[in-house]
């Protein structure tokens, strides 16, 4: 059921690879039969779920990496429930089925400096924006916060592209404590972008506000479509209600009101 | 070939697929998916005469084969639309037929005689069915002097095709449709979506910030066939079936079941191709069982 | 240990998890899957005066998460119970509330003084809500006037703790449930099924004899839920919640809604030993969260 | 959750093979790690078909055969619908949760020449009832009709217990027509067993009545639950409405007023 006409697309993607990073997070890949669209850092795609009765509507998932070369794009996902599970269960060769692009990607903002606040599986879209931000010659720094040791993964590839400050909650990797009490955080910088639980980009937006440095958040919104037809996904911003799935899931902190 | 071909008041649809209100947007969000134009209809999402927030977030759970909305009217009121979008659908050749809601019934009839005058909107769909606004809505389709009222009051006031949408959160949903009838309407659509709630357990609070909303999906298919089936037997005027629509063996369904048309709703979420999919499947099914007319289906049914 | 007691009108049940009428039999159909004594109550198939054949056949149709059935109210009447039945319910250590139905109001009187003197049934629940028959049953429990006469007389004729049993095919179920506090009921319980239809597109039939039937399972609970929510806003006496249920989580939810005691129907069909899993999964609930009675748990949701 | 209490079991027994027939129907071979109960021909199990959400309910399906030794069950199974579908995707290792055993099964009717006679997927409770009846050192005989010779797989195991007669629809193997115009119908029988489409199994019975002959039938009654709970799946008998998952799904068919 592949259907690509305009920018939109409903295809299903080959699994060419699917494994555990730890006992919660694992990665997905998978291949189209096309020329990969244009896609950015902060958007994301609707999967399908097949086979499980529990899982009625998509599931909202960011792109984690692109290779436009082998067609390829990299899924990082938690195990949430029902439909991440049926997810880490796929077997390379299966056929999933994806809407994207979706959303409005990360911005490129003005300056050279930028730090990637990431908690948890909201690694995923940053490292895409690292890569991008890489190519466009800037100095980034990313801060990652776990729960604990156990949550954490190979972060090299990360590092390729920076440096990297770790906490976990309990001490047991990198500093303790939570990411917003890092020491990194004080720094100058051009541009704040983050993306994870709720409670911690809250903080970072408002350390980023105070010191007027410009911060984008990337929200996981629960969304009924994805695409902007059912209005579920409704963000409270200064413009009025926005849909995360088209004005987002990326927005500029200072609009948004939460 | 198959004639696909149906009418539905003083409205000729190409074929009877058409996509439900607060669905479709306005159509032009499904433009990369699919060729919008050969959808029978596409019903607007609603139109209330002011602009209007909705209702906070989080606006929709899912549930088994189904969701909860609470979305409420969100849209940017009938003059926006006048100006900024129903310029834009002379694009396509398919019908817009606006889903017209309101508190009061002055709202509703100020929104409708607005919308009378639009040349290439050829109907709508007065929406006394919504359950997730505080007032008006639903409470115009639930009690049959308020539902009496308001349709009494817009069919003075518009002059085109008007299709009443009805409330399935009722005791006899046949007595609304035969008061539609009455009034004058031209047809009656069915159904809205089904008063519901869900709980997270976990954290003790409900999933949606304005506790209940409204289910759709395949979950309440069976409840609307029983409603579509009910409503036409008693009346004379099309029906246009909907709920929980998701493939052409369902529009079969309505269709024997008594309606002249359908809506595809929810599906479209899941998959935004869905209705032409549908509609597909609908020409091969005609063709496999002989029929050359689709309206040969409407109530075809043998009991 | 956690404590599970909860109280319906006068009978203690042992912990709030029960077995839906006309899902679990006499509770003895399910003796090789799980020990029946270790449930709070098991309510019984409909009882009605005189022996009835129920509806013909099929009387059943599979939905999205769901299921129709039209069974009717196949029973071998009130005497074969009492004769038959009733002396074999006491080898086992629960309650048995026996379902009460009719076609009149003098037929309900009737069941009802029957069962009264039975000295190991300690309640029944009043059937005003069984969509599966011509006469009597949802009639009842969709007009107002008739429902509180049959309640009425059988409060009159019924000493011991009475369940009225309410239909979800109304436009405000809360005002059957106040009818039904006012008349005397010490408890209500719902949803009974949705009036639903099923059709066989191919065969262009109903799926159903009887062509409409009732709609259960998961398919329904979101819809339960918000009406048990409705009812325990409205009424003083507890709410018996059901509609849909299938696990520990869905019970929390309904208790948290609102509800005193749960009752399990169509999912023993698919897992016959669920309702005691769902048992299992309450206490491990009530442990991760700090409950130390469940009766904390009614009416617990946040808002 | 294997649960073994009393006579009907709810169990997950273990795939050890999967294999087609032909285009539509397939064997499933099940291990149960118990002693298999006593299981008898014209009984069935209830399966749960998993990750197919339209399959809510569990779906009946007779025995076929039966090896207490190795604790194996084989099922012949007609794809016929989505969970059907699910259950010929099963690959060896997975586990598939069944109550059984269910229902009625066929009696041991007085005589020693029997004929069995089914139709499509009805073969599968006469091969289990062929051996029941073979070890009791009975003379049997299959009469089986299909529509055409491509739903036709190898049958030899039935002709291990007796002879074999065969009628397509088209003619394109054995004799031509329905089983119901077979002439080995007219031989003189003891008792007929019969199971396949309904309208097949009425004329086998009214034959059978009109000579005489017992005749059991068994019913494929849509079924709720499986174990006489719902009396969903209702059979008008001269006794009044009767369970097939009770006391069928095999009925005598004089009692029957079908
Ligand atoms: C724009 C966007 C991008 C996302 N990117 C990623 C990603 O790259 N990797 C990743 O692992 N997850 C991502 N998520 C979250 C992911 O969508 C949810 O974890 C997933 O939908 C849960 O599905 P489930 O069936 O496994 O769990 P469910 O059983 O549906 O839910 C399990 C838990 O997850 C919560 N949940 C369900 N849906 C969402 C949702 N849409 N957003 C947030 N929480 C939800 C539920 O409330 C529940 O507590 C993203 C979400 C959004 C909106
Ligand atoms: C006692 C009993 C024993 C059976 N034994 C076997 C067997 O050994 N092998 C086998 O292949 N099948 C057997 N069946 C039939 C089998 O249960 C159905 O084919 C199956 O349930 C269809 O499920 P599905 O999800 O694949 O198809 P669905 O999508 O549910 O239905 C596909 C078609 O099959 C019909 N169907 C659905 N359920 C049943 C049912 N319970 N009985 C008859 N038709 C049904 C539907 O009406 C529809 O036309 C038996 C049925 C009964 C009642
Ligand atoms: C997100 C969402 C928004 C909706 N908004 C409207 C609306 O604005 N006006 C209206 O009449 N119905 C609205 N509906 C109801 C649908 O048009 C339809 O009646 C209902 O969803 C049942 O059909 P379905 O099961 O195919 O979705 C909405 C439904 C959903 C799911
Ligand atoms: C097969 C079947 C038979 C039923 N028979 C009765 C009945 O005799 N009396 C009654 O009050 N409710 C009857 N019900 C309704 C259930 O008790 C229950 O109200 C309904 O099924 C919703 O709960 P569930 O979704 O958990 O099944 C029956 C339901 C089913 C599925
Ligand atoms: S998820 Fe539907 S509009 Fe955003
Ligand atoms: S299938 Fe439930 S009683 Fe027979």
């Amino acid at each position: 059921m592949n259907q690509i006409i305009g920018k939109k697309r409903i295809e299903d993607l080959e699994v060419t690879g699917n494994k555990w990073l730890n006992e919660d997070y694992f990665v997905l890949t998978l291949r189209s039969e096309e020329i990969l669209p244009d896609i950015r850092a902060g958007q994301f795609t609707q999967v399908k779920v097949e086979g499980s009765p529990e899982t009625f509507l998509r599931r909202p998932i960011s792109f984690y990496d692109v290779h436009p070369s082998s067609r390829e794009i990299r899924l990082l996902i938690r195990k949430a429930g029902a439909g991440t599970k049926r997810l880490s269960a796929l077997n390379k060769g299966e056929k999933v089925n994806m809407i994207y692009p979706l959303g409005r990607p990360f911005s490129l903002l003005e300056g050279n400096r930028f730090l990637l606040v990431g908690g948890g599986v909201g690694l995923a879209p940053l490292y895409l924006l690292g890569k991008e931000l890489h190519r466009a010659g800037k100095e980034i720094v990313f801060l990652f916060g776990f729960r604990s040791a156990g949550q954490l993964f190979d972060l090299s590839q990360f590092k390729d592209l920076g440096e990297l400050y770790l906490t976990t909650e309990d001490g047991s990797k990198g500093e303790k404590g939570l990411v917003t009490g890092h020491p990194v955080m004080e720094q100058g910088w051009d541009a704040i972008y983050t993306c994870g639980p709720e409670p911690m980009m809250k903080v970072i937006a408002a350390v980023a506000a105070e010191k007027g440095v410009p911060c984008e958040a990337s929200l996981e919104t629960l969304m009924g479509c994805g695409f902007g037809a059912c209005l579920c996904c409704a963000v409270e911003t200064v413009h009025g209600m926005q849909r995360a799935c088209v004005e987002g899931p990326v927005f500029n902190t200072k609009e948004l009101l939460w | 070939m198959v004639d696909l071909e149906v009418k539905i008041g003083g409205i000729t649809l190409k074929n009877p697929v058409t996509t439900a209100s607060g669905c479709f947007g306005y159509g032009l969000e499904y433009t990369d998916f699919l060729d919008i134009s050969r959808l029978g209809a596409i019903f607007t999402k609603a139109t209330t005469g002011e602009p209007r927030e909705g209702n906070p977030s989080p606006r929709m759970a899912e549930t088994p084969m189904g969701m909860i909305n609470s979305v409420g009217l969100q849209n940017k009121g009938v003059d926006h639309f006048i100006e900024h979008i129903y310029p834009h659908l002379s694009a396509y050749d398919t019908h817009f037929i606006v889903n017209v809601s309101g508190s009061t019934v002055e709202e509703y009839v100020e929104v409708a005689s607005k919308i009378d005058v639009l040349e290439k909107i050829p109907g709508i769909e007065l929406n006394i069915s919504c359950p997730n606004v505080k007032e008006g809505g639903m409470v115009f389709g639930t009690d049959p002097v308020s539902a009496r009222k308001v349709i009494r009051a817009v069919r003075e006031a518009y002059h085109k095709t008007l299709i009443v949408k009805l409330s399935p959160n009722v005791t006899s949903i046949k007595d609304f449709a035969l008061i539609a009838q009455e009034e004058g309407a031209d047809s009656v659509s069915l159904i809205n979506t089904l008063l519901a709630m869900a709980i997270d357990a976990e954290r003790r609070k409900p999933l949606i910030a304005r506790i209940t909303g409204g289910l759709s999906g395949p979950a309440v298919k069976p409840i609307a066939l029983r409603m579509v089936w009910e409503v036409a037997q008693a009346v004379e005027i099309p029906v246009i079936g909907l709920g929980g629509i998701s493939s052409a063996t369902d529009v079969i369904e309505f269709m024997l079941a008594g309606a002249t048309a359908v809506q595809v709703g929810t599906a479209n979420f899941i998959d935004p191709a869905i209705s032409l999919k549908i509609l597909e499947g609908i020409i091969d099914y005609m063709e496999r069982h002989g029929f050359s007319s689709v309206k040969e289906l409407t109530g075809a049914l043998e009991i």
